[in-house]
């Protein structure tokens, strides 16, 4: 019997993916695009942010979009001191729970801050646009503090 | 309803780098095992064959169908898969029995998650418009539920210490275990943050490995003459994608899950909870009102080792080895797929 | 004994090559939210939602489950998502369907959905492992040479896949859903079309589609009282066998004949081309019509051609046994969706809600699902009588 | 319209992951030996079918299979077709042949190019035999093996395919 040799070898599982949004995301990332941040009514009257397409709890179809600030509230977050490759910084920055001004539901993003003392469950933060704005999440290049 | 019975189960060991072996290779062991200890040859010898895995933990489009070539499939055997973890292929192999269509089943789960860097790859089950494209990994998920936790003074970082100091000193009794030994809570937290609130020590290590159950009818159970425990319960239920749309201190869909199981949160011996973060141990403690005297996570939990899309399934074979050990007279093993515990299964075992 | 179970709703999105009009979840919601007005039900009729897809990589999105569960109204329910190969929509029927046989469950939701346009799916999954064994030809490296031996031992004429191409278009033209619209396509057409894989011309393979489709399955009590006559589930059986074994008949596989022989049994049949009033298979390559006939025993080996050639399986030739009036995957292919296709469209002809492609007085059909190197196999049969 | 008002329908999501590679025991056992420009086999213990390219099991008998077999460099076309679409990322051009072969002592087949050869003349049952690369262009990769081309030998009869042994037909 020979003797197996371990082979190892990098590769890349990779496809630039062509998604179709939808009406409701579509509206959302045109807002974005356009640097403004839209919510959409939950059957409940709760403004979430991003808009999801259905209501979690009624599962109805929602289309009432609200405007909301592009200030917020950090209602948790976690430190990354060692961001990855994939992540969108490349130095330590936090991950937020982020309640936005106008806004029922926290969302998920990134904040730039300078260590993790500066970040506080409750600190104000501000949304930071990219240089160019596509129409994609990432048009929120993070948020940083106020 | 038919009553379900486990009659075997084997685990591989949790390494952190299973090396030069594909997905037929890590299985066959397990399973050769699990006939042995059955006393039967191959799947030929059971009704129905299901199994739990995901390509996108070794990188490979139907992965699974290599697993086949492990099972003697000579003549064709009735057989199926599912994503989510194993433990939700137990469940379809219940129904299959239940429905009359088989009168045991062979499960299996294995992964491969050495090759790729897990928490990253698991970004990519989040929703692909909003937070997928942010490469949200699972650990900083999981940490921003920590804090949730630790901000609302539900638990303390000596609570999640403490989960941890009693997984690696629990798992010094497990052979299979990746990490184990005598760590103190105050070691725990002495060691510096990872991604705070979580240090390394409150993360599942990444492992390969695998996972196989043989259950049947109890008439079939009793034809195999092997000692076997009853599956009272089952059941799982799965919650709102949106994270902040979901209270994250809580885990809503496990105790509806455990309650449609018929869980008697009284009559709980042992308790196997897939909690891939310490605080998710605290979580399902809680959401399933477990009593102080119920042994939690005797194997070490996942912590110990997580062996994705095999883990529940292990967490409800190490129940069934307690209870026909004599050790118990009953338990539950809980489940989960997907971020923050959004996806859980409950079963409720108990002695023959 | 399994419990009695019928399908009571039966949603379907039109098929076409992209849905760019709607989101992923938008677009398995559609199919579900047309099976539930085909019931007549609401969200909350619903005790359990049964999703199937495979693989993830077409959609780039693991365990989709997850994200679709908003869409689906699952928030609080069970969700159980079936990743088997192509016969996943095949399979994810079968699953439905034993959460109600079993007696667990009441009445089911279940969906299947493919957005191949979101990536390419045939060359999404072209990207080779390192250390690759096997040379990379797309899927129709691998069938057309089994379609070749199928010809040889056959003796089959040329001109046989041609005509199931054909005659699965015009089916499919009498289907508003189906992708490919063809109302005139002839037999020279097809033939002159582009040569892919000898002797797979283009004409000859399924298109790519974006689509989903959508089945609500009941037990007895409340398909006794369903809005629109039920399906009745008369059989249900699903087989594997290994991709490659010393001596696999890759023609004519044990495991389809297995399966066909297992659902048979149990829906009483003997004489499938008799007792059954039409069939929907899973055909992606012309030239797998004449090879399932045999396997699925319509015909004696080495005669399913003559079927196809005699026009038995032509609903406009008036054949006694029409295969595929949907048009089947030679009109649409939505990879994910394609076997719960063939499961619904055979219940749509028991439930006499076919429309023009309902084959007059269908009273028992066979759903059809293979996938892998054809190792795996999905098939019910669904009848307008309860058994 | 100025494309600042068009609605957004459609996004481009790049999913790129990475992943460190290991063969299986049983592929790196078979990928050490083409290096060398040796094909083997692996045996199964329990029905004595060869399998190239070995995966670790006897798909039929799901066992291990461990005794490593030499194989000839002379096959059998089981099947094959000819193909007139490009491979991603291949160099070779349509149309080309790629034929199942089984190597003389093995019970399988595997896909693998044909060339040196009239496309029409190809046919089931007929005699082939591997082309290696340069030996200084070998790797831990099966198309060490370039392609198989045709042999003045007579056709193998259809049920003797798959079950040459490796001295071919003289066996």
């Amino acid at each position: 019997m020979s003797q197996p040799e371990v082979l190892n070898q990098a590769f890349e599982l990779g496809y630039t993916y062509t998604r179709s949004t939808g009406p409701v995301i579509g509206r959302f990332l045109t807002e974005l695009r356009n640097r403004n941040i839209v919510g959409i009514k939950a059957s409940d009257g709760r403004v979430v942010v991003p808009p999801m397409e259905y209501d979690p709890n009624t599962a109805e179809a929602l289309s009432e979009f609200v405007e909301v600030g592009q200030q917020g509230e950090i209602v948790s977050f976690a430190w990354v001191k060692e961001p990855r490759e994939a992540h969108p910084m490349d130095v330590p920055f936090a991950w937020a729970m982020i309640k936005l001004d106008g806004a029922d539901v926290p969302m998920i993003h990134c904040v730039a801050a300078v260590s993790e003392d500066a970040v506080a469950t409750g600190a104000r933060v501000q949304a930071v646009w990219a240089d160019e704005t596509i129409g994609y999440i990432t048009d929120i290049r993070c948020f940083e503090l106020v | 309803m038919k009553e379900i019975a486990i009659v075997g189960f084997q685990q591989s060991d949790s390494v952190s780098d299973a090396g030069a072996v594909n997905e037929v290779e890590m299985i066959m062991p397990v399973l050769s095992r699990v006939f042995q200890q059955v006393g039967i040859n191959n799947a030929q010898d059971v009704g129905f064959v299901c199994s739990g895995s995901c390509d996108y933990l070794q990188g490979a489009a139907f992965a699974f169908v290599a697993g086949v070539d492990a099972l003697g499939a000579v003549p064709p055997i009735k057989e199926s898969h599912v994503e989510m973890d194993a433990a939700w292929a137990l469940y379809e192999s219940i129904l299959k029995i239940r429905m009359g269509h088989a009168d045991s089943a062979l499960i299996y789960g294995f992964g491969k998650s050495s090759p790729g860097e897990l928490p990253i790859v698991m970004s990519q089950q989040l929703d692909p418009y909003y937070l997928a494209p942010l490469w949200v990994d699972s650990i900083s998920l999981a940490a921003l539920q920590a804090r949730l936790m630790l901000d609302q003074g539900l638990i303390t970082e000596g609570d999640m210490a403490e989960v941890v100091s009693r997984s690696r000193r629990n798992a010094m009794n497990n052979p299979h275990a990746q990490l184990a030994g005598d760590v103190a809570p105050d070691d725990v937290l002495a060691q510096e943050m990872y991604l705070s609130p979580l240090r390394k020590a409150d993360i599942c290590p990444v492992s390969d490995g695998a996972s196989a159950m043989i259950i049947a009818t109890v008439e079939k159970a009793k034809e195999w003459g092997m000692p076997y425990a009853i599956i009272s319960g089952i059941d799982h239920c799965i919650e709102t994608h949106n994270l902040g749309m979901r209270d994250l201190t809580d885990s809503v869909s496990t105790r509806t899950a455990a309650k449609r199981a018929g869980m008697d949160a009284g009559k709980v011996d042992v308790a196997e909870l897939y909690a891939p973060f310490s605080h998710q141990e605290i979580i399902l403690t809680r959401a399933l009102g477990l009593a102080d005297d119920t042994l939690i996570n005797p194997s070490g939990g996942v912590l110990a080792g997580n062996l994705m899309m095999a883990s529940g399934l292990s967490r409800i074979g190490e129940v069934f080895n307690r209870i026909v050990s004599g050790e118990v007279q009953c338990g539950i093993a809980h489940a989960t797929s997907g971020p923050c515990l959004q996806h859980n299964l409950v079963t409720v075992l108990e002695k023959a | 004994m399994a419990n009695l179970a019928a399908v009571v709703g039966i949603g379907q999105t039109k098929y076409m090559t992209k849905r760019l009009d709607v989101s992923i979840a938008g677009l398995v919601r559609e199919a579900a939210v047309n099976a539930l007005q085909d019931a007549d039900l609401t969200w909350d009729d619903i005790d359990a939602v049964i999703l199937g897809k495979a693989p993830d990589m077409f959609e780039g999105v693991i365990m989709p489950e997850t994200y679709l569960t908003d869409a689906l109204g699952c928030n609080g329910k069970p969700m159980l998502r079936v990743h088997t190969a192509g016969s996943v929509g095949g399979s994810t029927a079968l699953v439905a369907a034993s959460h109600v046989q079993s007696g667990m469950f009441k009445r089911v939701l279940t969906v299947s959905f493919e957005k191949q346009s979101e990536s390419n799916a045939m060359w999404a999954l072209s990207n080779p492992q390192p250390f690759s064994t096997h040379l990379n030809a797309g899927a129709g490296g691998y069938f057309a040479p089994i379609i070749r031996e199928y010809m040889r031992r056959s003796n089959a004429p040329y001109d046989v896949g041609i005509k199931v191409a054909v005659k699965d278009r015009l089916h499919g033209a009498r289907n508003p859903l189906a992708h490919l619209q063809k109302p005139d396509i002839t037999m020279q057409e097809v033939e002159e079309s582009f040569m892919l894989w000898d002797p797979i011309r283009f004409l000859e393979a399924c298109p790519s589609s974006d689509g989903a489709c959508a089945m609500i399955i009941a037990n007895e009590e409340l398909a006794d009282k369903a809005s629109k006559k039920p399906a009745w589930i008369r059989g249900v059986a699903m087989r594997s066998e290994p991709t490659m074994y010393a001596g696999r008949d890759e023609v004519n596989p044990q495991a389809g004949r297995d399966c066909a022989a297992d659902v048979y049994k149990q829906a009483g049949i003997t004489n499938p081309r008799k007792d059954l009033d039409c069939a929907e298979v899973y055909v992606p390559f012309s030239w797998y019509e004449p090879m399932w006939l045999e396997n699925l025993g319509f015909a004696p080996e080495g005669e399913g051609w003559k079927l196809t050639m005699e026009g038995a399986t032509s609903l406009d030739e008036g054949g006694d046994i029409p295969w595929n009036c949907s048009g089947g995957v030679l009109s649409s292919n939505a990879i994910g969706a394609s076997g719960m296709i063939r499961f619904a469209e055979a219940a749509r002809q028991v439930r006499g809600d076919a429309g023009d492609h309902q084959v007059e007085g269908a009273k028992l059909a066979l759903g059809h699902a293979y996938g892998g190197g054809a190792q795996f196999y999905a098939m019910w049969v669904v009848g307008s009588e309860k058994p | 319209m100025s494309e600042e008002q068009e609605v957004v329908t459609v996004v481009k999501a790049p999913v790129y992951l990475k992943y460190n590679f290991t063969a299986g025991a049983a592929p790196a056992r078979f990928l050490a030996q083409i290096k060398k420009g040796v094909l083997t086999g692996q045996r199964c213990p329990k029905c004595s079918a060869v399998y190239v390219p070995p995966r670790g099991s006897c798909g039929g008998c799901g066992v291990a299979t461990e005794e490593e077999v030499v194989l000839s460099n002379k096959a059998t076309v089981q099947s094959f077709t000819i193909v007139y679409i490009p491979i991603p990322n291949n160099p070779i051009q349509p149309p080309y042949i790629i034929a199942n072969v089984v190597p003389d002592g093995a019970n399988v087949s595997f896909i693998h190019l044909m060339s040196e050869c009239v496309n029409e003349d190809v046919h089931i049952g007929a005699r082939v035999e591997a082309v290696w690369k340069p030996k200084e262009e070998w790797a831990f990769a099966m198309d060490n093996i370039r392609y198989y081309r045709p042999i003045d030998e007579p056709n193998v009869p259809v049920d003797q395919i798959g079950k040459l042994p490796v001295t071919g037909l003289e066996g």
